[in-house]
């Protein structure tokens, strides 16, 4: 059992761990945590693949960034899983869900262990050809996406825009809104949740 | 045979794109200086305008760049001009509905023409990645823009529901283009159709998943049973204008996507047929029976989108070029009906304390005999009443289904739209013979929404006249179809 | 003006919805006089028609074709033959009078009825003059949204309900004969290589039996529910019953026919085997619904709803002759379908005139008539004697030639279908009885007006055609006559039958009916429609 | 050696954990979470898939999917701040007006 | 110049166009005047065509007129077209005749109502009618004439419209007849299947070489024909019409229910004489109906009271022997009869009209008695009809009774048993009819003192018809006097050319008739005197009972009670119809309509829609509004989508 092995089996467990941990928690803080806990786990297992940028990336902005923003958002909404979110769907429901999920998963690795035992399969038994050096390496990132991906890396800007802009228009508080003269009458003050916000608004 | 996979970076090739990401700049940019404000409508109509001319520009061209990411046909240009065609009605519906209640922002049409651009970049390519990212750039606006009433509590609802949704959904789908690309080794489908067949024995299995998932995908798009549950709600949630888009826009690039994958990537997969098959029947009645109650005429509506779908899905089930250009023939159609029939229920709901709650109808042929007219006559459309388009578009997908064979399929669907007279039906009862409990609030008309409801009356008839151009249309998209 | 007659006669009555549409709301008397002109100008285009009609020539006249959908062969294809060119007239003269009829009837949203029911007019004449089965479904179907609003708007007490019923029991069955329809179409293609709806082409097309029989089921299904057939008859009391007056005059006088009319242009000429083959079924049905609906007629309580029933009778008549496949049959049934027109229209006519004095139409409600109303009872007893076939009336002619042909086709149906006659006696005799006859007992009937001009100028010119027919109907059998020989001639390609010089279907055998008798043969099997 | 199809079959089950995560959290931050673990799962197997194939457009694609996933937060995120702010909870269940 | 024909029907048919169009707006005598005119202008035509016919060669005794052509259908084409020979000739003459004479009884007896001009239109219209049904040339115009009396008769027995019982006899007779007519058609469609034509000539040349001579088709054709002259001439089973029609005014009595229409039948077979001969077995049955009816019809004369239903109730019986002579294939004594018939029973019914006139409308028997001193005219005349319905030797009804009677006996069809039946009834009906007169000329005045106060003779224009009537009913006879006193029997030597042979065999009088199934002369007479001496004994026995002592009456009454409320009640034949037919017929319909139609057929339809609508609610439930739900439905698809593509 080389080293290889270890290193996989291990973060393999601590990624599938995490994961679990994450849904299993009441408190989004700690599932936030061990998202990101997983989310390292995984990056290893990309730099064991051979792909050292995607994981560094995956590192700095997912865990770094995006998953920060959640944790953001939970402070600002004051959220510590003290909510009481009442009894879940009946246990049938539950049950259900369960099992279906757990099919997809098995149904997942049959594909997958299909394709293990084809002959013919490219996605061959061992880590496959040897790398070509650079594999996996900034420039070559780089370089697929200004020339190949250079489209669909035009359109994540656009995207992203989108995204802002959205973000905005949605989270931003009322009073500065901009607004035509009849739209000023229809919404008075930012108290929205009350029930004669709504008579105004329906 | 020019070079479809030329690396060339031709700007013309995403010209209506680039234009209206243009007009979205423009307007974000002048959106909060005092008084350009009230024209990013316009300029968001302009460019859609310009766009949708750019588009027609390139009718007959075909011709590929950008590392063969963007690909330009017929096909592709058909389903720009839907989206540029629906998004201008959604936007000249929206203006008034928005003002009324207080959301008349310039962002809402930078949103909407974004994500109209993300419908055009699904409509002209043949690389999963890019159909992946427009999906993406479709979607994200319109999860903002169902949630755009943000001070209405269903509003915000439909955007979460809608979100969620849509997220779930994509990770299937991305799921699925990672097994294809793990089958294939690449995403663009020209690829893998050249090599389809040393594919499927390379590795089969995960062609199989990746497709199933993929379809998954799109499926969720275009609403499709059992992926449909988000509809109802989002569309009741969502401000009417947007839920108009909703019923329109991403449905027709949906299928652009579907076609294009399931008609020329996959086509040789012969399993198709039957899960379509399956899915169009379920669609079909599952939607036209849940409508049959509906006490709320946008979830009304939503469910007949849904049961619409299913005709469409019959098309994918048949397959064929016939079956295709009566898809086309049948989406040009529905948005003219469906746009209408949502511009009428927009025009009624902007009279302050209205939900679109069948109980608000009853008085309305008294009050605007012309209103209760025109949705009269896209009821009967919707329920495929001649001599409107929507009885050729029936007709059209229908006589594609019996030449394939597919007779069981025609007569279920038949059936089903026999079903779909009852409610549309109901509608025009609510409007002309019930009385009033109440007297009928007046609505206000704005030049605007006119301007809708004649092109998309006067399309329904017509088109239903003289089906002539729009099938030679819909036959011509599939020039050289990639 | 010749060529393109036809298309004045369909369309003309749309020059007077435009015109409608700018007479504002409040000028009623303006709304009736532009509808009533128009629709007697239509009038007069029939007659027109009527006289130029060549009654020597065989096969259509006055056709018009020109492409409409080319790519996908649907032709603007109009043409007439005597059936045709009878309902036609039928079509405008009872128009005209249903107007007349709701000249006071109809209050409210006067212009929205003027228009349905010239819209109405549209689609039925459209009906029965296309030749392009895409054409004819339209109009079938577009026909069919006026009287929904006719019922709907303008109806009784339950008009919703009959409405809507109206409107689904109609659609369920013409959405069969459009898959129908649409088999043809690509039928015609494996046959001759082209497209088309035409319906005089594919009645040259050879049909597989199995293919001929579920088409023909197809069909007939729509025409079925339009007659009404007997099980499928529960949408006409209702319709009638709710329906105003001319509603019910249009819809008995001219909406039944199209049923019939489609079986006759239809049915028979392109599936003469499956026609042979369902010949018993459909002939006891018909013979049920002649017994079953007199049966009922007779213990109503609404005078429309009996008169409702007894329409469900007479047309089986119509049927039972269609199906009796001689001559004396069918041009019996196509004069049925005529008197048919007149007799239960100027019933209708008549029972909407007393509705208009008393709001009431049960018969408990009335008696003794005859003493307040001469001149009424008078034209009551003459449209109800030729309703029931008194010799001499438009009634004896068709129904005698239909009882004729049914006997000959199988002494049973004629048997049977006969003793309809004595129960329409029964029904007709007790209903006039109980209304018209007696002592005056109810006081709202004591200082009842009788009708007046109007409503005489609506009934005379009935009369007249009751008795004209009765009398003197070989003009209209001159018409008439070649057409049902060309109807019979095309059933008489079936190969499972043989044509005696008289026209006269014998039935040889059914069952050895099969492909292999059809080289030529287009076979799309149904049964493998399914998945595949 | 670690054969491939086992960063495959880690990837599944981080998939169909995601999945789980989606239907059974109530709490509507936890499922945002899922959805972008799920995300993360088909981006692993898209690594390990261009390993196997030895081309490299699997990165290229990973990167772009963390930008959608990225936006899908940040849009996902504002969502729940709006209906938060409206509604005071977090109970995707909670969020049910619309039905029927 | 034979072209005239056409005129005897329009003639009335003018008339009733003019008072019908014309309703309300003339002036009473206008009206009669024009009533009477149109019939007596149609009676010159007749006269002028039996003359014509009369001067023309036995053989050729044909007059044929074609108007128009009426149905033409293929190889089905039918002309109005009329013909007149020795036949039509006798039944226009009577029709026109006795119809005039009863126009005219009419204008008196009609004068106080104010329906006058409706009625008059009525009964122009019913002589048109009539007149058609005798002259058609084909069956199908026949049956025209056929079914218009049958309408006039509706129409003139519901005159008094308001009288309930008026109205349901109106309509009972019309659907009765329609039965009736019924058979007819189905006679014709076989007819015409058979022969291809349903002209007289043409029908009656061909049915030798088409039909099989007493096979099941002629049978048919007969019996169902012979179904229709039931309807209309009210035989078993369909008789029971006629007792009730006497709701209408006393005249039509006379002129439809007595003289003219009720004939028609009798006419119908006498005109197909050729197919009934080719069946003996239709004739067997046509006797049979034919002896029943009289014998059972005159039982219930006895016991009547209503002097109107009595004479009903003599019709029918008469018809009855008018068929049983048809079916003993000797139709010119069945014509013979008609027409003394026509004659006297007609003048009966005026008799009895213009009784009921002066009793001020009471028709009760039982109040009346002693009417001979206060209505002499009426008094003698109807004495003398009574004579001659009765068979007194000498008066029409002796010859034309006896003929039939004694073809009942000899003819190769007959049996003695009609006989027997025939001569029963001819002694009842001499009782029958000595019990009306008793009980209305003679004997105490029963009558109340106001109605007593009101006696009075009728009018000229009432008596002047009695009185010509009285002449016929004496001589009428005469031109059918047999060959056993000597002379030819002129009526038979007439109607000759249209009988095949059914008359002829015996016509010519110096043919010695053993031929009569090989009877002498002797027979006959001994069969004559035995009658003649029946209906001695039977007057006497009326004069016992009714006259001198009047206790035996009412005491045999209670002897036979029992028989008597059974003949009262008319055998009780109404009401087993009612319950047998017409009330089933009632509850069937009201199960169809309230069963069948209501919960069967609607149920279907309005179940599955509410089917629909229930899963609708059903599926409604599935969209809770919690994503979560919907994620697993997602889920689930895709699990199965998945599998199904991994799998296959």
């Amino acid at each position: 059992m080389s080293l290889d092995t270890v290193i996989f089996i291990f973060s393999a467990v601590v990624a599938v761990f995490g994961a679990t941990m994450m849904i299993v928690q009441r408190n989004p803080v700690a599932s936030v945590l061990y998202l990101i806990l997983s989310l390292v786990a995984q990056a290893v297992l990309y730099i064991q693949l051979g792909s050292v940028f995607m994981g560094a990336i995956l590192v700095v902005v997912y865990a770094g960034a995006i998953l920060v923003l959640f944790l953001f958002v939970i402070m600002l909404l004051n959220l510590r899983g003290t909510e009481d979110l009442g009894r879940g769907s009946g246990p049938l429901n539950q049950l259900t869900k369960y099992v279906f999920a757990v099919l997809f998963v098995v149904e997942l690795v049959f594909v997958v262990r299909a394709g293990f035992f084809a002959e013919t399969i490219a996605v061959s038994v061992l880590t496959g050809p040897p790398a070509t050096d650079g594999f996996g390496s900034v420039e070559n990132v780089a370089k697929l996406l200004f020339t190949r991906y250079l489209y669909p890396f035009e359109l994540t800007a656009v995207l992203l825009l989108a995204a802002v802009v959205g973000a905005v228009a949605i989270a931003k508080r009322e009073r500065e809104d901009f607004a035509t003269e009849e739209g000023e009458a229809a919404h008075s003050g930012d108290k929205p949740a009350s029930p004669p916000m709504e008579k105004v608004e329906g | 045979m020019i070079d479809l996979t030329s690396a060339g970076l031709d700007f013309a090739l995403i010209a209506p794109e680039l234009a209206l990401m243009i007009a979205a700049s423009v307007i974000l940019l002048t959106g909060y200086v005092k008084n350009l404000g009230k024209l990013s409508p316009s300029i968001g109509l302009l460019g859609l305008g310009i766009a949708m001319a750019l588009a027609i520009t390139h009718w007959g061209r075909q011709h590929s760049g950008f590392f063969g990411m963007v690909t330009n046909d017929n096909f592709g240009m058909a389903f720009k001009v839907i989206a540029a065609g629906t998004s201008m009605l959604a936007l000249l519906m929206s203006q008034r509905w928005l003002t009324v209640r207080g959301y008349n922002r310039p962002e809402f049409y930078a949103l909407l023409l974004m994500s109209t651009i993300g419908m055009m970049v699904m409509a002209n390519t043949t690389d999963l990645v890019v159909l992946f990212l427009g999906l993406e750039v479709m979607s994200v606006p319109l999860y903002v823009m169902a949630g755009y009433a943000k001070r209405s509590l269903e509003s915000n609802e439909s955007g979460l529901k809608y979100f969620i949704m849509g997220a779930f959904a994509s990770a299937f789908l991305l799921m699925g283009i990672a097994f294809v690309f793990g089958a294939a080794g690449t995403t663009d489908l020209r690829r893998i159709v050249a090599d389809f067949t040393f594919i499927l024995d390379r590795a089969d299995t995960y062609l199989f998943a990746g497709t199933a998932m993929v379809l998954i995908g799109f499926a969720f798009k275009v609403a499709a049973v059992p992926f449909h549950a988000w509809v109802p709600d989002v569309y009741q949630g969502a401000p009417t204008p947007v839920t108009a888009f909703f019923s329109v826009g991403p449905k027709a690039a949906g299928f652009a996507a579907l076609l294009r994958i399931f008609m020329f990537g996959f086509v040789s997969l012969e399993i198709l047929s039957q899960v379509f098959w399956v899915l169009a029947v379920l669609t079909m009645t599952v939607g036209n029976v849940l409508a049959l109650r509906q006490g709320n005429i946008k979830r009304l509506l939503a469910y007949s989108s849904i049961a619409h779908a299913g005709y469409i899905l019959v098309a994918l089930a048949v397959g064929g070029p016939e079956a295709m250009s009566a898809a086309i023939f049948y989406l040009v159609g529905y948005a003219f009906f469906n746009l209408g029939g949502f511009a009428v229920v927009t025009l009624i709901e902007t009279r302050s304390g209205s939900k679109a709650e069948f109980s608000e109808l009853p008085g309305l042929a008294k009050a605007h005999p012309y209103l209760a007219v025109v949705l009269a006559l896209f009821m009967f459309a919707l329920s495929g009443f001649p001599p409107t388009v929507g009885f050729f578009g029936k007709f059209y997908l229908f006589s594609a289904a019996v030449k394939a064979d597919f007779i069981w399929l025609a007569i279920i669907g038949v059936m089903n739209s026999f079903i779909s007279v009852y409610y549309y039906l109901r509608v025009v009862k609510a409007v002309y013979f019930e009385v009033p409990a109440r007297e009928f609030a007046r609505v206000t008309y704005t030049p605007a929404i006119v301007v809708v409801l004649f092109i998309t009356a006067a399309g329904t008839l017509g088109l239903g006249f003289f089906p002539q151009q729009l099938l030679e249309f819909s036959q011509k998209a599939l020039f050289a179809f990639l | 003006m010749e060529t393109q007659i036809l298309t004045y006669v369909t369309f003309f009555p749309v020059i007077g919805i435009l015109a409608l549409l700018l007479v504002p709301k409040d000028r009623p008397d303006t709304v009736k006089g532009v509808a009533l002109i128009t629709a007697v100008i239509t009038m007069l285009l029939s007659f027109f028609l009527w006289g130029m009609f060549d009654k020597m020539a065989l096969g259509m006249q006055f056709e018009i074709d020109t492409p409409w959908v080319t790519s996908l062969g649907i032709h603007y294809h109009l043409g007439i033959d005597g059936i045709s060119l009878l309902l036609i007239v039928l079509t405008t003269v009872l128009t005209v009078l249903a107007i007349l009829a709701s000249w006071h009837s109809i209050t409210k949203d006067i212009k929205g009825y003027f228009i349905s029911m010239l819209l109405l007019q549209v689609g039925m004449i459209g009906v029965f003059v296309s030749l392009d089965l895409f054409l004819f479904y339209v109009f079938w179907e577009v026909m069919l949204i006026p009287m929904y609003f006719i019922i709907g708007l303008w109806g009784g007490p339950r008009r919703i309900y009959a409405a809507i019923k109206f409107v689904l029991f109609t659609m369920f069955g013409s959405l069969l004969m459009l898959v129908g329809i649409i088999w043809l179409l690509f039928a015609y293609h494996g046959f001759a290589g082209e497209y088309t709806f035409d319906i005089l082409k594919l009645s040259q097309m050879p049909i597989g039996f199995r293919e001929q029989l579920l088409l023909f089921g197809a069909f007939a299904l729509a025409f079925a529910i339009k007659v009404p057939l007997f099980p499928f008859h529960t949408w006409l009391p209702d319709a009638h019953v709710e329906a105003p007056t001319a509603g019910s005059v249009i819809l008995a006088g001219v909406l039944l026919k199209m049923g019939t009319y489609g079986f006759i242009r239809i049915c028979l000429p392109m599936f003469p085997d499956a026609t042979v083959a369902y010949l018993p079924y459909i002939a006891v049905l018909s013979v049920i619904a002649i017994i079953y609906g007199a049966l009922v007629a007779m213990v109503q309580k609404d005078v429309k709803s009996l008169v409702a029933f007894s329409s469900v009778s007479h047309m089986g008549f119509v049927m039972l002759g269609i199906f009796a496949l001689n001559l004396q049959g069918m041009e019996g049934a196509i004069m049925q379908m005529v008197n048919h027109g007149v007799s239960t229209g100027a019933l209708f006519l008549l029972v909407g005139m007393l509705y208009d004095r008393r709001h009431t139409r049960l018969i408990e409600e009335f008696g003794g008539i005859a003493k307040v109303m001469p001149v009424y009872s008078t034209f009551f007893m003459i449209v109800a004697l030729s309703s029931i076939g008194l010799p001499f009336t438009n009634g004896f002619v068709g129904e005698f030639l239909i009882l004729l042909g049914a006997y000959d086709r199988s002494a049973i149906y004629g048997v049977l279908a006969a003793s309809g006659v004595i129960f329409a006696a029964a029904y007709m005799l007790w209903m006039y009885q109980r209304v018209i006859f007696g002592k005056v007992t109810n006081p709202a009937n004591e200082k009842l007006i009788d009708i007046d001009w109007r409503e005489r100028i609506i009934l005379i010119p009935l009369v007249v055609l009751i008795f004209w027919i009765g009398i003197y109907p070989k003009p209209l059998f001159e018409r008439i006559e070649p057409a049902a020989q060309q109807v019979l001639l095309k059933v008489g390609r079936a190969q499972s039958v043989e044509l005696d010089d008289q026209f006269r279907v014998n039935k040889v055998t059914v069952v050895d009916v099969t492909e292999e008798k059809h080289p030529t043969t287009v076979g799309l099997n149904p049964e493998e429609g399914d998945v595949k | 050696m670690v054969p491939i199809s086992a960063y495959l079959i880690v990837a599944a089950v981080l998939f169909g954990i995601g999945t789980v995560g989606v239907l059974v959290s109530r709490n509507i931050i936890i499922l945002f979470m899922s959805v972008e673990l799920m995300l993360n799962a088909a981006n692993l197997a898209l690594i390990a898939f261009s390993r196997a194939l030895n081309v490299m457009d699997g990165h290229a694609f990973v990167f772009l999917v963390l930008t959608v996933a990225a936006a899908e937060a940040a849009v996902g995120l504002a969502m729940v701040l709006t209906i938060f702010r409206n509604r005071d909870s977090i109970n995707v269940d909670r969020y049910n007006l619309l039905k029927w | 110049m034979s072209d005239y024909i056409f005129l005897i029907p329009l003639f009335p048919l003018i008339g009733f166009l003019i008072n019908g169009l014309l309703l309300g707006k003339l002036s009473r005598p206008v009206v009669n005047v024009v009533a009477c005119a149109s019939v007596f202008a149609s009676f010159v035509v007749a006269v002028m065509t039996f003359f014509e016919l009369t001067s023309l060669p036995a053989t050729a005794r044909v007059i044929e007129q074609t108007l128009f052509t009426w149905i033409p259908s293929g190889n089905f084409h039918v002309n109005i077209g009329f013909l007149a020979d020795p036949l039509s000739a006798v039944m226009i003459l009577v029709v026109t005749g006795v119809g005039f004479l009863i126009h005219v009884y009419s204008t008196a007896y009609m004068s106080h109502d104010p329906g006058f001009g409706r009625y008059f239109a009525y009964l122009n219209l019913f002589t048109f009618s009539m007149l058609t049904l005798v002259l058609a040339d084909n069956f199908l115009l026949m049956f025209v004439g056929w079914e218009g009396v049958g309408l006039c008769s509706y129409l003139l027995i519901g005159f008094w419209f308001e009288k309930q019982s008026a109205s349901d006899a109106g309509k009972k007779a019309f659907i009765v007849n329609r039965i009736g007519d019924f058979g007819f058609l189905l006679g014709m469609f076989i007819i015409f299947w058979q022969v291809g034509s349903l002209h007289f000539p043409t029908v009656m040349a061909a049915a030798p070489t088409v039909f099989v001579a007493g096979g099941g088709l002629i049978t048919a054709v007969c019996l169902l024909l012979f179904v229709g002259a039931t309807g209309k001439s009210a035989q078993i089973p369909l008789f029971v019409w006629l007792p009730d029609a006497m709701e209408g005014p006393t005249p039509v009595s006379a002129l439809i229910h007595a003289a003219t229409m009720v004939t028609a039948g009798v006419y119908m077979i006498a005109r197909t004489n050729v197919l009934y001969l080719m069946s003996s077995d239709a004739l067997m049955v046509v006797a049979i109906i034919g002896a029943a009816t009289a014998f059972m019809a005159a039982t219930i004369g006895l016991a009547q009271n209503d002097i109107k239903r009595v004479l009903a109730y003599s019709t029918v019986s008469q018809l009855g022997y008018m068929f049983l002579a048809c079916g003993v294939a000797s139709f010119t004594a069945g014509v013979f009869h008609l027409m003394t018939h026509a004659f006297f029973k007609a003048l009966l019914f005026l008799g009895a009209g213009s009784v009921i006139h002066a009793m001020s409308n009471k028709q009760d028997m039982r109040e009346m008695g002693g009417l001979s001193k206060y209505l002499p005219i009426t008094y003698r005349t109807m004495l003398i009809a009574t004579l001659a319905i009765a068979g007194i030797p000498g008066l029409s009804g002796f010859f034309s009774k006896d003929e039939i009677l004694w073809k009942a006996f000899s003819s190769e069809h007959g049996h003695p048993i009609f006989w027997v039946v025939g001569f029963a009834t001819a002694g009842l009906t001499a009782f029958y009819m000595f019990r009306l007169v008793y009980l209305t000329f003679h004997g105490n005045e029963r009558m109340d003192e106001h109605t007593k106060h009101h006696l009075h003779e009728s009018p000229k224009a009432m008596t002047v018809p009695l009185m010509v009537l009285a002449v016929l009913s004496i001589v009428g006879g005469w031109v059918g006097i047999p060959h056993i006193f000597g002379v030819t029997n002129q009526f038979e030597h007439w109607l000759e050319p249209v009988m095949a042979g059914g008359g002829g065999h015996e016509a010519v009088s110096d043919v010695v008739h053993t031929s009569a199934g090989g009877y002498g002369a002797g027979m006959e007479i001994t069969l004559m005197a035995a009658s003649v001496v029946l209906v001695l004994v039977a007057i006497y026995l009326a004069f016992t009972f009714y006259r001198k002592r009047t206790d035996l009456a009412t005491a045999w009454r209670e002897r036979l009670s029992g028989l008597h409320t059974l003949l009262v009640n008319k055998y009780y034949i109404d009401e087993i119809y009612h319950a047998v037919i017409v009330r089933p017929l009632i509850g069937i319909s009201v199960f169809l309509w309230k069963f069948v139609d209501v919960m069967v057929i609607d149920g279907i339809a309005n179940g599955s829609a509410f089917v629909y609508q229930l899963s609708s609610e059903g599926l409604r439930k599935v969209q809770t509004g919690r994503v979560r739900s919907y994620a697993t439905a997602f889920v689930v698809g895709v699990v199965v989508i998945v599998a199904y593509f991994v799998a296959g």
